[in-house]
């Protein structure tokens, strides 16, 4: 079976060794960089950055612990240096991968020119390549909105900000979703005074309100400003700095300041150079129209990760690539978003499956809810941290629907929640489960405890 | 959809299937699973549930 | 119904809690420090300080993530206060609980003058305190072995370990196990030299081995010695130091000195003061023998926690005392050890649940294996930090039987499969569930895939 991926990013690289792995003769066309956005200029570098942004943190507040560091600094080119040492190591690791797996990799910008076959447009010549199937995984882009002077140089989206050469002293952050909030983490642990204009009435909206709440506190507790239901009028670029012109909730006008402003309102898919309609793949306005099996209109070709434009996170494109090339070689897989988590690297972490409260009310679902304060954690007093997790579930069957944890590691925590909805688990099994002492872990049993009202370590009423 | 029957005879099935059974009178062991590995899920215990009464109401 | 715990660590204080949420009236009597072991001289402060030396590591290699810190320092001073804070909260934080839930607490000295009754020495008085149930969890001590010249002041327990003034400059550790390595990693990391000496062939028996190994390296590479199947012979009194005079491996004798000697070759059981033969409680040895539902051959009397001498960990006293307080109460519960995890607080964390490799191949287990390497996981990378992840699993069913993390936040990962094992999940489970990207949990579903040569990020054979 000759299996053909477009796209090198966490789509398509895993989609392509899936492939191989399942016997297929697997060709990637990549046009950039091996590993996409999420290696090259999303998730590996945002955290990276912010690692050592949270190691600047805790050296200045050491001597809290006992641990005194005089004069601490950050050497910012230092920093993107080690940014760009773990990316390149695991682009490095992609290469390695892929020629382990016997997968061609063809450098070039790929477009269909028929149902069956794309050429390739490398920097030579012009291939042309035949397959029995076609993986799309060719993301996103980051969307700049038609408003009045985005072009001014201080104007840069989040692949600009992710490789600065100087902290900025401000920076106004339009949007407010996990890169921004991201972004703003980052900077403003570095000592940038933050401004963040979000148009919707809160920040992250696909995470859970109460939490995102206290998160917001901790934010504006670092001096990041934050305002909702704000809308950016226009940029202007005044020498040193972009002023942006803002409408406040009130209706009034306002105009921030910044060295750089941030444009982060969202992606849109990267699927103009592909040339759908010469194959005839069904999409709406760019966005990749699949099916479960990850299969487009066009029987043969599947469509994997951002360029569908539903959920834009590396693992899912990567869970819907394995569906993709399974399907591709023959297996019967589809994609289910169910034990889906979604993250935010703030400090402490943020992290979310199954259903948020808000949606739960607005489904008309029949919930309980359980919470549980990290101020009560033994593990995460050490730490000097605290939070909150809160567990939804199904008021008759208490089976858990959703989990929200905002807390030291909460992004790896959740994981455990995710296998609990996956397997459609009662809270009675997640009692029933030893958690370990002193861990932050241990929290997640108490949440559920606390739905039935008999948490161990705080008073339920 | 596989049997959700191990050769042991362990019945593969979700907790809250379990207790979604339990609920509605739906026997697990005959069921087949749609879930992971051929696990039933409580999708299939709805199911089941509806096809019965269905049935009943066809006897009737 | 009148129930009254005796000590008030991990054991009591969580039974007595919930004795009193199923309606209990209930008294816990405790000696010392509410929290017991546990919150005084047990896992909460060895977390903290190792809390303090894991800041102070990261500090003073923070140039590699572009975080300079010319002079970092450990005011040891500040790290034991800092530990002090943390743990008089939370003994506060169980005490405000134990109101909250209305059990009388009594301090004083328990034991049995009946089957039903109780003696209590305070400090003025000599109470007498009936009840219809009891529920011993007077935990353990750490046990003296009767080696000559142990009683040289330079020897010290894990208490005393945990109260030092100053950094040692030289320890000899003598007994590598959770406690002994613990010990062996804060100090080390505050600089002290560190020499380990345990008589069995290797250190952390209960740990999987092949990760034992690993860590042993990882922390041979900080300096600390290590000897396995090396017994101590004498201890001598050479005024700064202890001359700790061993039998090696090969029969030879050598001597190592330090400033200290910890003495860290296990617990025993606390059970002498009970007077457990005036209630006719069936022991052996002192450990204290109980059922699954936690009761002593007397009805009405149960006991749970270290004081039953067989898992010694603040965990599964808490939820051995969850089955005592509700089977006191009249529910029908039983402790059962398959989730529990054991965790070693080493750089990076060391966790593990269910068999290891060499439990599955002594008991006839037919089992398969699957390993990821954290070394080519994106966020340990980060973290700059590496490890391994292995998973055991059925060879038929493919049912998860045993789980071992080595790496960054194993503590909190092993949740995860503790869950799965008591879900008796097969692997399939965990591979449908979608794990967040980039994080540590990544490298779960990874070394799950490996169990069936089909790990995406490693090349599988
Ligand atoms: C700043 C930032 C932070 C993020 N952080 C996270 C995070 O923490 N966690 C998370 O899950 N997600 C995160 N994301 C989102 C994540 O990066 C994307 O969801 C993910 O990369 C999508 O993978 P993909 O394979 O669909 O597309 P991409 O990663 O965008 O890869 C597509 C690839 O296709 C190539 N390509 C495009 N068109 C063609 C063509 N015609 N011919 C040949 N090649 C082509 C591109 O060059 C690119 O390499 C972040 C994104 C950003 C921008
Ligand atoms: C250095 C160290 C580190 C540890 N780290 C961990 C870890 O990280 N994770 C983990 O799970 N476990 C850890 N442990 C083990 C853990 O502390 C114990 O397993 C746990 O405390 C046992 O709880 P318990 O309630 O059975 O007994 P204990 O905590 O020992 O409590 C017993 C209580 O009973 C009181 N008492 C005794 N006799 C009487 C009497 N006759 N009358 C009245 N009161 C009495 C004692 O004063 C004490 O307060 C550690 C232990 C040590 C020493």
């Amino acid at each position: 079976m000759k299996v053909t991926v477009i796209g090198g990013g966490p789509g398509g690289y895993v989609a392509a060794i899936r492939a191989a792995q399942l016997g297929g003769e697997v060709t990637l066309i990549e046009k950039e960089n091996l590993g996409g956005t999420c290696l090259n200029v999303g998730c590996i570098p945002t955290k990276a950055l912010l690692h050592s942004a949270e190691l600047y943190e805790e050296a200045k507040e050491g001597a809290k612990y006992g641990i005194i560091a005089t004069d601490v600094k950050v050497d910012f080119a230092k920093v993107q240096e080690r940014k760009k040492t773990v990316t390149k190591q695991l682009v490095a690791g992609v290469k390695g991968l892929l020629a382990a797996n016997k997968v061609k990799v063809v450098k070039g910008v790929a477009s269909f020119i028929g149902r069956d076959v794309i050429e390739v447009k490398t920097e030579k010549a012009t291939e042309i390549i035949k397959a029995d199937k076609f993986i799309i995984a060719t993301g996103s882009i980051p969307a700049k909105p038609p408003i009045p002077g985005i072009d001014s140089k201080q104007c840069i989206d989040s692949t600009g900000a992710l490789e600065l050469h100087e902290v900025p002293k401000s920076m106004v952050i339009v949007g407010g979703g996990v890169i921004g909030i991201e972004i703003a983490t980052l900077y403003s642990a570095l000592g940038c005074k933050i401004v963040v204009i979000e148009m919707l009435d809160e920040i992250l909206p696909m995470m859970d309100g109460e939490l995102t709440k206290m998160i917001r506190a901790k934010l504006a507790k670092k001096g990041v400003e934050i305002f909702t239901s704000t809308k950016v009028m226009s940029f202007k670029d005044a020498g040193g700095n972009v002023e942006v012109t803002v409408e406040m909730k009130d209706g009034s006008t306002k105009v921030f300041a910044g060295e750089k402003a941030l444009i982060s309102i969202g992606r849109k898919t990267n699927t103009k150079a592909l040339g759908l309609e010469k194959a005839g793949i069904a999409n709406d306005r760019g966005r990749i129209t699949v099916n479960d099996k990850m299969e487009t209109n066009v029987s043969g070709i599947y469509a994997v990760g951002d360029c569908i434009g539903k959920i834009m996170l590396a693992h899912v494109a990567s869970a819907q690539g394995e569906v993709a090339a399974e399907n591709a070689c023959g297996h019967n897989s589809v994609f289910d978003s169910k034990t889906n988590p979604s993250c935010v690297y703030t400090k402490p972490e943020f992290a979310s499956v199954g259903l948020t409260e808000e949606a739960a009310r607005s489904q008309g679902v029949d919930y309980i809810v359980g919470k549980f304060p990290l101020a009560a954690n033994g593990r995460a007093m050490i730490m000097g941290e605290d939070g909150m997790i809160k567990i939804i579930a199904g008021k008759k069957y208490k089976e858990v629907l959703g989990a929200h944890i905002l807390g030291p590691r909460a992004t790896d925590l959740i994981g455990e929640l995710a296998l609990a909805i996956g397997m459609e688990a009662t809270i009675d099994e997640v009692i029933a489960t030893i958690h370990a002492h002193p861990t932050v872990a241990e929290a997640i049993r108490e949440a559920v405890l606390a739905l039935e009202k008999r948490a161990i370590h705080v008073v339920d009423r | 959809k596989a049997a959700a029957v191990t050769e042991t005879g362990r019945i593969k099935a979700s907790p809250l299937a379990k207790k979604t059974a339990v609920d509605l009178g739906v026997d697990l062991i005959g069921l087949s699973g749609s879930g992971t590995g051929g696990r039933i899920i409580q999708k299939d215990v709805f199911e089941a549930s509806e096809n019965h009464e269905a049935q009943t109401a066809v006897q009737k």
